[in-house]
């Protein structure tokens, strides 16, 4: 008899709990014990396989137990707890739920020991995320929340169809490491790489995560991306490929980041940015490699969800997050300030934060496989992080040219799970012995070395110096109203444009047709009518003179074939 | 009481139920109990036939031979006693729904309604059961008169077009191509009996098979395969009670279920595998499954779009008898299940929205989920076992359907499937969304109170709204007795290619 | 509109960096960057730094190296930016870009209120 | 006695239905010599079913007249096909008779109803003598005694439309033509055997070999048929006789008229011609098939258009003609299954609707259809006996018409012909549509306003009931009538000599 309780079950079956706990500190308290509830579950448990059990021939296991899943499920239930804080003030049932159906899928598929059960939470984290882009509820988020679902219901489609290549090629559907080759293989990692937005793959971040609700937006930057990288991690370590998408999707989106004028936007290409450099570390796949992509992703987390965080708080008091409209805010804010420094200092890996005791670790392994484009090209991206969000999006919001708004600090929710964050931030950087005990590999590491310390000090304060003489002298984008396009151009113009064209000419046609139908079918109908309507000559009554004509003629006829 | 006298009595007790409505017609409680007791007894006869059938029985029964040789008889196989559950266990929440249904729109005649109701229950429940290809067509176009007057129920001036239209394709396409497809059947096998493995093989020269394939598949006008597809939207005149059960369910899964009854015990798989008769039918499939889906994009009518839906489902059960291998038949066999549940709720959302809220429009549905939460949120489950999500029921069907086009080794169906999944979400989940989330357009001026008065539909249309739709999340996790059940299906493997 | 703006200021919480937007105010941050820039490069040679590279040797390199690099990349956002960027209402109305967040989901509060 | 009535029973047939004509007219009021019809009609439809049971088994009565020996005196010869043929013509006979009196009663003043039924007595006997007959001559006398006693009953409709007296005018003059084309025909097979004994015929005209004589004979003979059954593009008196007739006859020749001649027809091509050449064959498939093709396509058309009830159902009987000739030319012995069975099939259909469309005018005065919306409420049951009887005429399965079709359609890909087969079940669906017609018209249009209909009164829905009942019984159960036309066209596959016959 197979067991089912696994923290996604519980995750499901307490947000259909949710509309039945009163609104107000009861619900936000029960929010936030549920994800503690989910670590209870599986924290502690030896390494296997639980809730094993056979479906139509096929081996399905819901939970499986090992460091790497434990490490995710961990990251993502305080996430979760965090974002539960964050979301104190929140009164909306529908997002509530959500998140938690959101979470509990993104837990359940990090347990997941087979492809079958990964898909069945793939699928749950697209459908439970929209509604936290829908419950905006605006027209252009009902838009933007249709595109998102259609593309992350793509990657889960892709994905099913690989498994079902996959299945009928091995005949197994247990979720290990996977060899490029077949269709099946490539048809799996084009899913996950949708979902971990792969360059070309990425638009749909960028298109609903600033589509999202003030809270919705802190949630979608925790699970989907993260959850990929997971499924990386475990399904095509050390894939070559991986590298070199990796380091594009590290580099493209500075540019992009720099140019954005809307801070959610900023956040996620540079989220985007950070994935790559997750990527990458699955792609060299050497032990320490994984650590690292598996350090980073957990780190990105909490810094990233820290920074979507205080934009957030921003949004939620200014109603914008438009760096045209801030600006100067260190007034009336200082508290997020300086949160939101904390979040900056770690994704620009200053020592002492998290980011400084993940990244490097990623660029360690590439070092030590003397990958030295790798290692150049993730140094620049870091540059670029530095810049666009690390000093840059704090500069555009709290200090620059004052924009003359005067909000009131962030409710205490939001103070409190930012707070907890940035602390969480700074122990992870302050104490790396204790995270790393956590990673997937037994890989001794030590980042606090005096020259790896002071490297990245030097490059920190030479970018700060670059950064400030570039405002000064006008070499940075200005930030001024605006979008920049990207590829989700092609589906919202071009493609609208080519099929709205293609629709009006086979509506064209259509119509054409069917007129020319419709007229010649009026037209035989005409002549039928003609021949053997009521006064046609087939219905006609006959004078009995041409009656006989008729007669004589068949007669004729008749004997003429007759004769032949 | 033996199988041979159940399936008799599941036949005769809905081919009787409208003796029994006729006569207590001026009495419209007393119609109405009889009409759902009437569902629950055939349920009652059905029920015990399908365990029998699990257990490996097989009843049949032969009634009057109307020609030499052609026999008018009934046989109980795995696939028909899947439908014929289906059919009659659903008929019992939609006959609870028309009640709620015809009483809180005010519909005129619902004696007629009922009594027609009762006859194509029956119909289906004898296509079903049939047991060779002279009953099922005998039965068929019962089916496809009695529900006529369902169509024309309003006698509008669109109504009596639209039933025009439905009665006019069906008629032609079962006279013009099924007809023929039968006779020539009996020409060459003297037979017309379903039997495991088909009647053809060895008798019908292979270069001709796809000319009977496609007097078959474009005979059974009720599979909507396209280009014959217009009289389902067209038949969505009708009130939604009818639409939801006979052209979600009983209907247009009888032509489904006829196209598999074909395809495995006529054709046979192997038969259809090895000569590659099939092949254009996967392609014409598939393309219905696409061009089908974009047309239910255009369409803002409610009805019409989950009938272009319907249609697209449709052709999923028709591939998966195509792709002539035996996932295919149980994928298809499954999707004749899960579809059914979930047009199902569909179709009774839709209505529970017109008798509620009066609306038919999609563009129309703008803040509707606050007045009626649990109609939406059925609607969305629904919707989403539509499309294939886990954890819904329409995901496994979907999967064996993929399975089946990996072992035809047709990977481009592979991505035709996939494309469809997203154009199922693309016409079926912005419906929920717009209700859930986007403001009423003209109760702007008014304040959010108003609109977020609770307004739902009676209590008898909204019950089996959730027990469609809880029947989507509860077959997901118990589809492997089905699958079990289905691997049944005799399809005398030793044939295959 | 009582009162002048920096008698305002001076009760906000933030009031203790006040001044730092200013011109004056950036200069001087920009001064103590150069200063705590020179004194790392110094620091850089106060002990081996053994990287993974030969050019990890080069004096100084990471800050030069991030100098370099920032510049570049502000300088080759700002090329691209003139082939990107547009206009807000690019879409089209029904596009989030436009659209102003719903107050529903805000608790705008003034600080002084 | 019993012996005696056994032993004449081919005699009484013909003879019982002449002998009572006369006295029919001299019985004077209306109802009684309805009465004395009907017994007649009854007692000559005992008669029928005694001679078909004889002969089911495959016994051949041959029956000399006046003891005469054959070939010189007048030959009766009752075998499965016309025993099939004897049995629906009286049983038409049978069941229309009682239909007739209320409908009669009001289209016919009463001081004329004798003389009606007695014409119709004599109609029958004539449609009997033709049936039953083995003389080439004989066939001619009960053809013009027939024709002559329709005429006249045609004419009788005039009390209600005066253009009944052109119809049964034109019926007149087309029906003479084909008598006399007949007898033409029937003199140079004369000419060239000396014998006009139908089963002597077969062998002389084999010995005497091949003949421009023969095939000028052959031409006016199926021409002249061809005339009486209303083969298209013969039929042009069809229309107008079985519209302004009066409702009872219309049913009547409706269900027998036509179906006697094909008899005929059948006679004369495979026993008498035998296909013993191939110009016979040759010119079945050039011209009839042709025509009958034609006549299922062009004639459904124009009782598409028709608003007169009885007139869509004579135009819809032109194209049922033309699946009976076309079953004929198949020269197979399916094809000639369907047309044996679509005989009885078609007969016991048509005449339902026909006395349907008599219901119709008895109570709602019209048989316009534009006129009958709504009827279907208050003339339930005799709208229901339309759409049974309509979708018989579409060819729906567990009707009578559905047996037919598929027949004809399992001759015709027997042979291979596949585009004949579509179009065989393409022009059914033209039959969907004129059925269609009505039946919205009945259910689905409301009732024009101001107009009182009863339903109709027993004596003529049971008549009507019983003929759908036999369309519904023998659509379901067709073993009957589907192994008496085999037989029957075994009997007659069997007495031709099809050249390429394996």
């Amino acid at each position: 008899m197979p067991e089912y309780l696994t923290p996604a079950l519980a995750y499901v079956a307490a947000a259909l709990l949710v509309p039945f706990v009163p609104k107000g500190a009861l619900r936000g308290l029960y929010l936030a014990i549920v994800p503690l509830a989910g670590i209870l579950i599986f924290w502690g448990l030896t390494p296997g396989t639980y809730n094993a059990f056979n479906v139509m021939g096929m081996q399905i296991g819901l939970m499986r137990v090992d460091a790497l899943s434990q490490l995710f499920g961990l990251a993502f239930s305080v996430a979760a707890i965090l974002a539960a804080l964050y979301a104190w003030h929140l009164r909306d049932t529908i997002q509530q739920i959500a998140t938690l159906l959101y979470a509990g899928s993104a837990m359940g598929a990090v347990f997941a020991a087979d492809l079958i059960t990964l898909f069945v939470f793939w699928e749950g984290t697209a459908i439970a995320s929209v509604f936290l882009i829908w419950a905006r509820r605006t027209e252009g988020s009902f838009a933007a929340g249709m595109r998102y679902l259609i593309v992350q219901i793509g990657s889960g489609v892709i994905l099913i169809a690989g498994i079902v290549l996959l299945y009928r090629e091995t005949g197994s559907i247990a979720f290990t490491a996977m060899e490029l080759g077949s269709p099946a293989t490539w048809t799996i990692l084009a899913a996950i790489g949708i979902k971990c937005a792969f360059p070309f793959l990425h638009n749909w971040m960028h298109d609903a995560y600033p589509s999202a609700t003030v809270t919705g937006t802190v949630v979608l930057s925790i699970f989907t991306t993260k959850l990929a990288i997971y499924a990386l991690l475990r399904g095509f370590p050390g894939t070559e490929l991986l590298i070199y998408i990796g380091i594009a999707m590290a580099l493209f989106p500075i540019v992009f980041a720099l140019l954005e004028n809307d801070l959610r936007r900023v956040l996620t290409y540079s989220l985007n940015s950070q994935l790559g450099f997750m990527v990458v570390g699955a792609g060299i796949g050497t032990p320490l490699a994984i650590n690292g992509a598996a350090a980073h992703a957990v780190a990105s987390i909490f810094y990233q969800g820290l920074l979507f965080m205080s934009v957030g708080a921003i949004l939620f008091r200014t109603g914008t997050a438009r760096a045209t409209a801030l600006g100067g805010l260190y007034r009336t804010m200082p508290l997020t300030m300086i949160f939101c420094l904390v979040g900056a200092a770690s994704i620009s890996a200053l020592p002492l934060t998290s980011g400084f005791v993940s990244k490097s670790m990623i660029l360690s392994a590439g070092g030590y496989e003397k990958m030295f484009p790798v290692w150049i090209a993730l140094l620049a991206a870091s540059i670029g992080a530095i810049l666009h969000t690390g000093l840059r999006l704090p500069y555009l919001a709290f200090f620059g040219s004052d924009g003359g708004l005067r909000p009131k600090e962030a409710p205490g929710g939001m103070l409190a799970a930012m707070g907890l964050t940035a602390a969480l931030c700074i122990a992870i950087g302050v104490m790396p012995a204790a995270f790393y005990a956590l990673l997937p590999n037994d890989v001794p590491y030590e980042p606090y070395t005096f020259s790896h310390t002071i490297v990245q000090l030097q490059l920190v304060a030479f970018v700060a110096l670059a950064f400030a003489l570039a405002v000064k002298r006008g070499l940075l984008p200005k930030a001024e109203r605006g979008i920049v396009l990207d590829t989700d151009w092609i589906y919202r113009r071009l493609l609208s444009a080519i099929l709205g064209s293609i629709g009006r000419l086979i509506a064209g046609l259509w119509k054409g047709a069917g007129r020319m139908i419709a007229s010649s079918l009026n037209w035989g109908a005409g002549i039928v009518y003609h021949l053997h309507g009521p006064r046609g000559p087939f219905a006609r009554t006959w004078p009995t003179g041409a009656m006989v004509m008729v007669v004589a003629f068949l007669l004729g006829m008749t004997l003429v074939v007759t004769y032949i | 009481m033996n199988n041979a006298d159940l399936l008799l009595l599941a036949i005769a007790i809905p081919a009787l139920t409208p003796f029994l409505l006729a006569a207590c017609g001026k009495q419209p409680n007393l119609r109405d109990t009889v009409s759902v007791l009437a569902s629950i007894a055939t349920f009652a006869a059905v029920l015990p036939l399908l365990l029998a059938v699990i257990d490996g029985a097989r009843p049949a029964i032969s009634l009057i031979e109307v020609m030499p040789g052609l026999v008018l008889g009934f046989e109980i196989e795995p696939l028909g006693m899947l439908f014929a559950t289906v059919a009659s266990g659903l008929w019992i929440p939609t006959a609870l729904y028309s009640i709620g249904y015809m009483r809180g729109a005010h519909e005129k005649k619902q004696t007629r309604f009922a009594i027609c109701f009762a006859i194509a229950i029956a119909s289906a429940i004898g296509i079903a059961f049939s047991g060779n290809l002279f009953t099922l067509f005998i039965f068929y176009e019962v089916l496809t008169i009695s529900t006529y007057p369902l169509v024309a129920h309003k006698e509008t001036p669109e109504a009596k077009k639209g039933a025009r239209t439905y009665l006019a394709i069906l008629m032609t396409t079962s006279i013009l191509f099924l007809l023929v497809a039968l006779i020539w059947t009996w020409n060459i096998a003297g037979t017309t009996e379903f039997r495991a493995g088909g009647i053809l093989d060895g008798r019908l020269d292979p270069v001709y098979a796809p000319f009977l394939l496609a007097l078959f598949a474009f005979g059974i006008g009720k599979a909507a395969l396209m280009p014959f597809h217009r009289w389902l939207p067209a038949a969505m005149v009708a009130p939604t009670p009818v639409s939801a059960l006979l052209h979600a369910v009983a209907v247009v899964k009888a032509g489904v279920f006829t196209m598999l009854k074909v395809g495995t015990y006529i054709f046979g798989v192997g038969f259809l595998g090895k000569t590659g008769a099939s092949d254009w039918l996967v392609w014409l499939a598939a393309a219905s499954i696409l061009i089908a889906s974009i047309v239910a994009l255009t369409k803002d009518d409610l009805k019409a779009r989950l009938a272009y839906s319907t249609v697209s489902q449709l052709s999923y059960i028709t591939l998966g008898m195509a792709l002539a291998v035996q996932m295919g038949v149980i994928g298809g066999a499954m999707h004749i299940v899960t579809h059914a549940m979930g047009k199902i709720a569909l179709f009774m959302c839709a209505g529970a929205i017109y008798v509620a809220a009066h609306k038919t429009k999609i563009s129309q549905l703008d803040g509707l989920g606050r007045k009626m939460p649990v109609t939406f949120a059925c609607f969305t489950i629904a919707a989403l076992s539509i499309i294939g999500l886990p954890p819904f029921a329409g995901a496994w069907s979907k999967w064996y359907l993929m399975i089946a086009a990996a072992d035809a080794n047709q990977l481009i169906i592979i991505g035709v499937l996939m494309v469809s999944s997203l154009l199922n979400v693309a016409y079926l989940l912005p419906i929920p969304a717009r209700a859930f989330f986007l403001k009423p357009k003209e109760d702007k001026a008014h304040g959010d109170a108003a609109a977020s008065r609770i307004e739902e539909a009676p209590l008898l249309c909204l019950l089996p709204i959730c027990f469609a739709a809880l029947g989507c999340i509860v077959l997901f996790f118990t589809i492997g007795g089905l699958y079990e059940y289905l691997l049944s299906i005799p399809i005398r493997p030793e044939s295959l290619p | 509109m009582t009162g002048s703006p920096e008698t305002q200021s001076k009760s906000m919480p933030g009031s203790i960096l006040l001044g730092i937007d200013t011109a004056r105010g950036g200069r001087i941050v920009t001064w103590c960057l150069l200063l705590i820039c020179a004194g790392l490069a110094a620091a850089g040679f106060t002990g081996h730094l053994h990287g993974y590279f030969e050019i990890e040797e080069l004096p100084a390199f990471y800050g030069w190296f991030g100098f370099l690099v920032a510049i570049g990349l502000g300088i080759a956002a700002k090329i691209i930016g003139i082939f990107l960027k547009r206009k807000e209402d690019y879409y089209g109305a029904g596009s989030t870009n436009l659209e102003e967040h719903p107050a529903s989901d805000l608790g705008m509060e003034a600080s002084d209120a | 006695m019993m012996s005696l009535i056994e032993a004449n029973l081919p005699a009484l047939q013909v003879v019982l239905p002449l002998v009572a004509a006369p006295l029919c007219a001299l019985l004077g009021r209306g109802d009684r010599s309805w009465a004395f019809a009907c017994l007649v009609t009854f007692v000559t439809f005992a008669v029928s079913v005694a001679l078909f049971a004889e002969t089911y088994a495959g016994t051949i009565i041959s029956y000399r007249m006046g003891g005469w020996e054959i070939p010189l005196g007048i030959e009766y010869r009752v075998d499965r096909l016309n025993a099939f043929v004897l049995l629906i013509i009286s049983g038409s006979a049978a069941l229309v008779l009682p239909y007739a009196r209320r409908i009669v009663a009001a289209e016919i003043p009463a001081e004329r109803q004798p003389l009606f039924y007695t014409a119709f007595l004599l109609c029958i006997t004539g449609l009997l003598g033709i049936t039953i007959t083995g003389d080439a001559f004989n066939i001619f006398v009960f053809l013009e005694i027939s024709s002559l006693a329709t005429y006249a009953l045609v004419a009788s409709g005039s009390w209600v439309n005066k253009r009944a007296l052109t119809a049964a005018y034109n019926y007149l003059i087309m029906g003479t033509v084909g008598a006399t084309f007949f007898v033409i025909g029937v003199g140079m097979l004369y000419m060239i055997t000396g014998t006009l004994n139908l089963a002597d015929l077969a062998v002389r005209i084999v010995e005497h070999g091949d003949s421009s004589t023969l095939r000028m004979g052959f031409v006016f003979i199926l021409i002249g048929i061809g005339l009486k059954l209303a083969m298209f593009p013969l039929h042009l008196w069809l229309p107008n006789a079985y519209a302004y007739a009066p409702s009872a006859v219309t049913a009547f020749l409706a269900a027998t008229a036509t179906k006697a001649a094909v008899y005929v027809m059948l006679r004369f091509m495979f026993t008498v011609f035998g296909f013993d050449y191939e110009f016979q064959a040759d010119t079945l498939r050039m011209v009839v098939l042709p025509l009958a093709v034609i006549a299922m396509f062009a004639a459904s058309i124009v009782a598409i258009f028709q608003d007169n009830l009885k007139r869509m159902l004579a135009y819809s009987s032109i194209a049922q003609i033309g699946y009976i000739l076309l079953g004929l030319t198949f020269l197979t012995e399916t094809g000639l299954t369907a047309s044996i069975v679509h005989l009885f099939n078609h007969a016991v259909t048509k005449a339902a609707l026909f006395m349907v469309a008599g219901c119709f005018v008895l109570s709602a005065g019209t048989c316009s259809i534009s006129k009958l919306g709504g009827i279907g409420r208050d003339m339930p049951w005799t709208t229901a006996a339309f759409v049974v009887g309509g979708l018989s005429l579409i060819g729906l399965p567990l009707t009578v018409g559905f047996i037919s079709k598929w027949y004809l359609v399992l001759a015709a890909l027997e042979l291979g012909w596949w585009p004949v087969a579509l179009m065989i079940m393409a022009s059914s669906l033209l039959a969907i549509i004129y059925v269609w017609r009505v039946i919205e018209a009945a259910y689905l249009q409301p009732a024009p306003e101001g107009v009182v209909r009863k339903e109709a009164p027993l004596s003529m829905l049971i008549p009507t009931w019983i003929f759908i009942g036999l369309s519904i019984w023998f659509g379901i159960n067709a073993m009957l009538t589907s192994t008496a036309a085999g037989r029957a066209a075994s009997a007659l596959i069997d007495s031709s000599h099809i050249l390429w016959k394996e």
